[in-house]
C-alpha cells in the first residue's frame, strides 16, 4: 500500500495538533484567572505530546518508505534535512518545512484571539477531533489506533471543558455574549474545511485507513447546536468557508507564527538541544 | 488565658516543633511575617512565569517545549497552593493580588532580569530553581502547616526542574561552539543574580531574629548562600564552564569556596524597582488581570443564574 | 589606526537607525490618518536609507581590514556568511547576525506601541541623533561626514515633526495627554544610554574620529526642556536608566524582531533578492 | 438655462474633450457615478497597503523593503489624491472612509486574497498594478478633471511600480529552486484574479453604457482584459514561468491571445464579501481608524486651543 497519503493526512493532523498547542500555550502565565490559565495549558501540552506521536509516525513512514516513495514524499520534507546525512526526525518536521508544506487546518494557525475566540476555537476543533479520534481507535492502522486511543480521553476533556466555557461566556454577561459572538464571526468560516477531505485524505478514506470526514459532519452540527442552545447563541446560516490549509495554503497569519516558532533551528541547524 | 500564656503555649508548640493550625492562637506579628512571607513567595511564582514564558513559543525541539509549558505551568500550580495557605490566615487571594499590581507586595528580584537565550531557560533551572530550593526546602519544616505541607509539593517538583534545568545546560555545553558560548554567558548574568536571591548579609538583615525563633526562617541568608555557592561551584565543573568569580576558590581551612564581594548596589537598585524589567513584569501582570475582568466577570454572572435557575426549579 | 571600534561603532549607529526604520514601518498602512501614514513612513525610510549607507561602510571597513584586525571583528560578524566565499556585503550585517551581535541602543528595539510611544520615541532619537549628525559633518573620518551630511537634513524634519507631535498631544486632549504620559514613563529610563560611550566609542573618542556622546547630553535635555514646557509635561527627575544595548544585551522584544525581520534570510541563506 | 440645455452643454463639452470642472454644472448621475468610481478607487488604494504592508517587517534585503516601503506609500499618496478628486464632487473624506468601514462602499476584490510569499510582492506589482494601469491609463483623459489630473499622477508612479515588480520576480525566477519555485507559485494565484480586475464581461457588465457616453470611461471590459492577456503573455517568457491556463494560445487570426474561461462563481463570491481576506481587511481598516481616533481629536483640540490663544493675543 502506497504510503505517501498515509504520511501526508498523519503530517495534517500533526500539524493541526502542534498549532493548537503553540496558539494555547501563549496564554500560559496570561490567563485571565490562575486556574484557568493551568487548565489551557494542560490542553496545550495534551496537544503538544498528540503532535510529537504523529510526527514521530510519519518520520518514520517516511525512514521506512521504499525509495520511489519517498520521492512522491520529498515535497513535503524540509531541503536543508537532506543534509544532515541522518534519519528523519520529528523535529525536523516541525521547525524546518516552509509555510507550504504544512497542511494544518487553517482554523489551528488563526492568531490566539481574547478568551472567546480561544475556547470557541477549542469547542469547533475538540468537538471534531472527538469523532475523529473515537473512529481513530479502531482504523486499520496500528499506529493511528494507538494514537486515537491514547488521545481520546484527552479530547474528552478538552470538548467538556471548552463546552463549559461556551456556555459560560455565552449566558454570562452582556460583554461575554458579545465577544463571544465576535469570535464566532470571525471563526466560522474556517470550520468547513475540517469536513472536506483533501485528495490525499481520500486516498486515505479508500484505503479504509480513515473515515470520510464528512460524516463527522452531521454530529458535530449537532453537538454546536447542542451547546449554542444552551449558550443562547445562533447556529450560523450555511455560508462561504475558507479552504486551502490542508493543501499548504494558509492565511496571512502562518508566516509570522513559523518565524517565531522556527527561530532557533533555522539560526542553529540541526544543533541538538 | 492571657496573651502572656498564649503566647508561651504557642511558642512551646513551635519549639516542640507542633505544627500551628490555622485556628490555632497566633501572635498578630507572626501571622503577619507569614502572611507577607507566603504571598511573597506566592507572587514570586507568578511574576516568575513571565520570564520563562518568554521562550515558550521559540522553544528549539517539541520535547523541550513541553517540558518548558510543563514546568511553567508547575510555577503556577505553586502560586495556587501558597495563595491557599496564605488564604488560610485570613487575607484572599484577590487582596494579595490587588497589592502585588499596587506594588505594595514584592516578588522575587531575580525574575525583574530578562531571558535573553534559550540557554536562560537551563540557567533559571539550575541556578535560580537552585538556589529557591536551598532557600525552600527549610520551609518544609516551618512552623505553619498549611505553608509547611504547601513547601513540601512546591519542593519536589523545585528539585526536578532543577535537575531538568541543569539537563538541558549540558546538553547545550556538549553542543556547538555557539551552544557553548549561550550557556557561559547565560551563567555570566545569572550567577550574580541567583546568589543575591538568599538577601542581605546576615548582619544586615531585619526581621531574621524572631522569624528564627517562630521557626518560619531555620538558616540564616548566609549559611544558605554558602551552601548553594559550594554546591554550584562543583557543578559548574561538570559542565566545563566557568562562574564570573575571579575570587572563587577552595578554601580548605574553612571546608568552603570562598567567593568575591557581592554588588549591593546593583541588588537593592533591582529591588527598589529599578531592574531591567521591573515595570515589564508588572505591567505584564496588571494587564492579563485587567484583560481577564470580562471573563471572570462573567463565570460569576453565569453560575449566579444557575444557582438561580435551581432555585427556581426547586420552588 | 586600527578600524575595530570603529567598524562596531559604525555598527551601532547602522543597527540603531535601521530599528528605528524597522519599528517605524509598521504603521505603514495603519496610521491615524493618511497623511501622517505617510509622514511615519517617510522617516521609517530615511532611517533605513541611512543604516544602508552606514552597513555599507561598516562592510568596507571589514572587507579592507587586515586579517589581524578581522579576526578582532569576527566576533560581530555572522558565522555563516563566511561560507558564502564573498566580500561582506549590508545584508548580511542586517540580516544575519545574532541578537548578541547587535549593537543598537535598547531605545530603538522598544515595541512600536501607540502614537504617543512612537512620535516621543522619534523626538527623543531624533534630538539625540541631530546633535549626532550636526558634529559628523564635521568628522576627521570622510565617510561618517558624508553620512552626517546627508543625514542631517532628514534628522531635523524628524525633530520638527516629532517635536510639533509631542506638543500637539501633551496640548490636546486629556487622553493624549495621558498617553503622552504613560509612553514617557515607559521610554525615559531608555534615553540614558544614548550618552553614554560604550568602550569602543570611547576609543573613536580618542581617535578624534567623533565627540564625546556626553557632551550631546546638555543640548539634548535642554530641547526635551523646551519641547516639555509647550506640551505641559513635566521632565521626569533624573533616576535609573536602562543600558546593555551598545554592548549587545538587548531587551526581551528583540529577539522577536529579529526572528520575524531576519526570517526569510535564514530560510534561504545567501539567495539573491 | 433648462436642464435639457444644461445637458446638452455638459454633453458638447464632454465630446469636445474639455475638461468638466468642479464648479462646472453636471447631471446628478454623473456625479454619483465619479464620486462612487473615484472613492471606490481611493478605498482600492488605501485598502491595497495591507496585502504589501504585510510583508515590510519580513522583506529579505534592506533594498527590497526600501522600496517595497517606498510603494506602499505611493498608494497611500494615490489614496490621498483621489480622495481629494473626489472631495471636489461634494463628498468629504470622513464620508468615504465611513461608507469603506460600514460596507457600503467597495474596493477592488483582488485585495481580499492574502500575500503569502515573498514571490507575492512582485506578483502584485507585475500583475495586479499592471492590470490596474491598463484600467487606468484611459482614465487619464477621463471627463472629470481633477479626476484626469489625479490618474495622470497615479499612472506614472504606477507604472513605475509595475517594472519593479518585473524587475524583482526577474531576480527571483534567475534564483535558487526555492524562488523560483516561489514565484511560480505566486503567478499561480494571482492570475485569474488579476484577469477578473477587468470586471464582468461587456454583456454582463451595467453603466458601461453611460460611463462611455461621458467619457468616464473609454474601453470595454473585453477589450481591456484582452490587452492585459496579450501583454502578460508575452512578458511571463521573460521570466521562464508559465501562466496557469493551459487554453492560453496565440490566435493568428485574432492578433490577439486566446485564453480560458474565467471562474466568475468566485469573482462574485469575493466581491460578495467572501474572498479569503475580506474580514481581515476591513478588521485592519477599522481598526486603524478607531485606535487613531484619539490622535485626530487631540491634533482638532491642540489646533482649537492655539486659534484660541492666538485670538486672545491679538485681542
Amino acid at each position: 500500500m502506497p504510503t505517501t497519503e498515509l504520511f501526508l493526512y498523519t503530517l495534517q493532523l500533526a500539524d493541526s495538533t502542534l498549532l493548537m498547542g503553540q496558539r494555547h500555550s501563549e496564554w500560559t502565565g496570561h490567563g485571565p484567572v490562575l486556574e484557568q490559565d493551568i487548565a489551557i495549558t494542560n490542553i496545550a501540552l495534551d496537544y503538544l505530546g498528540q503532535s510529537r506521536n504523529l510526527y514521530q509516525y510519519a518520520a518514520s513512514l517516511y525512514n521506512n518508505a521504499p525509495e520511489t516513495e519517498k520521492a512522491a514524499m520529498d515535497k513535503y520534507i524540509p531541503r536543508l534535512w537532506k543534509s544532515f546525512q541522518r534519519e528523519l526526525q520529528e523535529d525536523d518536521l516541525a521547525f524546518l518545512r516552509e509555510e507550504h508544506q504544512f497542511l494544518n487546518v487553517l482554523l489551528t494557525e488563526l492568531p490566539r484571539g481574547d478568551w472567546a475566540f480561544t475556547v470557541l476555537k477549542e469547542f469547533f476543533y475538540s468537538a471534531f477531533l472527538m469523532n475523529l479520534y473515537q473512529d481513530l481507535l479502531h482504523s486499520t492502522d496500528n499506529q493511528l489506533a494507538a494514537i486515537g486511543e491514547k488521545s481520546v480521553k484527552e479530547v474528552s476533556y478538552h470538548l467538556r471543558w471548552s463546552s463549559e466555557w461556551v456556555i459560560r461566556l455565552g449566558d454570562g454577561t452582556e460583554e461575554s455574549n458579545t465577544r463571544l459572538n465576535n469570535a464566532l464571526a470571525d471563526i466560522w468560516m474556517f470550520t468547513g474545511e475540517l469536513f472536506v477531505p483533501a485528495a490525499y485524505e481520500q486516498i486515505v478514506v479508500q484505503q479504509g485507513v480513515i473515515k470520510d470526514p464528512q460524516l463527522y459532519k452531521e454530529p458535530w452540527q449537532e453537538k454546536v447546536r447542542t451547546i449554542f442552545q444552551q449558550a443562547l447563541l445562533d447556529v450560523p446560516t450555511p455560508s462561504w468557508m475558507q479552504h486551502g490549509g490542508k493543501e499548504g495554503r494558509h492565511t496571512e497569519h502562518m508566516g509570522y507564527l513559523l518565524a517565531e516558532m522556527q527561530q532557533l533551528q533555522r539560526t542553529y541547524p540541526n544543533a541538538t538541544w | 488565658m492571657t496573651t502572656q500564656e498564649l503566647e508561651k503555649n504557642f511558642q512551646d508548640k513551635v519549639d516542640a516543633e507542633v505544627r500551628i493550625e490555622p485556628r490555632d492562637w497566633m501572635p498578630g506579628k507572626y501571622r503577619q511575617t507569614l502572611i507577607r512571607q507566603i504571598s511573597q513567595h506566592a507572587h514570586s511564582e507568578i511574576v516568575g512565569m513571565l520570564p520563562e514564558g518568554n521562550w515558550i513559543s521559540r522553544a528549539p525541539s517539541l520535547k523541550r517545549k513541553q517540558i518548558l509549558i510543563a514546568k511553567v505551568q508547575d510555577e503556577a500550580g505553586h502560586g495556587l497552593y501558597l495563595y491557599s495557605a496564605a488564604e488560610t490566615l485570613g487575607i484572599t487571594r484577590d487582596e494579595m493580588i490587588e497589592q502585588l499590581h499596587s506594588g505594595k507586595a514584592k516578588y522575587s528580584s531575580i525574575f525583574n532580569y530578562p531571558t535573553i537565550t534559550w540557554a536562560d531557560m537551563g540557567a533559571i533551572g539550575w541556578l535560580v530553581d537552585g538556589a529557591a530550593i536551598m532557600n525552600q526546602v527549610p520551609l518544609c519544616r516551618t512552623s505553619y502547616g498549611p505553608y509547611s505541607r504547601a513547601m513540601i509539593r512546591v519542593c519536589k517538583e523545585e528539585s526536578f526542574h532543577q535537575r531538568q534545568g541543569f539537563e538541558s545546560l549540558l546538553v547545550l555545553s556538549n553542543g556547538t561552539p555557539e551552544q557553548r558560548a549561550m550557556v557561559q554567558d547565560a551563567i555570566d548574568r545569572w550567577w550574580w543574580p541567583s546568589i543575591m536571591m538568599f538577601g542581605p548579609h546576615d548582619a544586615e538583615s531585619t526581621n531574621t531574629e524572631a522569624s528564627m525563633k517562630w521557626k518560619i526562617k531555620r538558616f540564616s541568608n548566609d549559611e544558605l548562600r554558602q551552601r548553594f555557592v559550594d554546591m554550584i561551584a562543583e557543578q559548574v565543573k561538570l559542565l566545563d564552564m566557568t562562574l564570573p568569580d575571579p575570587e572563587l576558590k577552595w578554601n580548605e581551612a574553612r571546608g568552603h569556596y570562598d567567593f568575591g564581594k557581592i554588588n549591593w548596589e546593583e541588588f537593592w537598585n533591582v529591588v527598589s524597582g529599578n531592574g531591567p524589567c521591573n515595570k515589564q513584569r508588572l505591567d505584564a501582570r496588571r494587564k492579563a488581570w485587567e484583560e481577564g475582568a470580562w471573563v471572570r466577570e462573567a463565570a460569576k454572572a453565569h453560575a449566579e443564574k444557575r444557582v438561580l435557575r435551581e432555585k427556581q426549579q426547586a420552588a
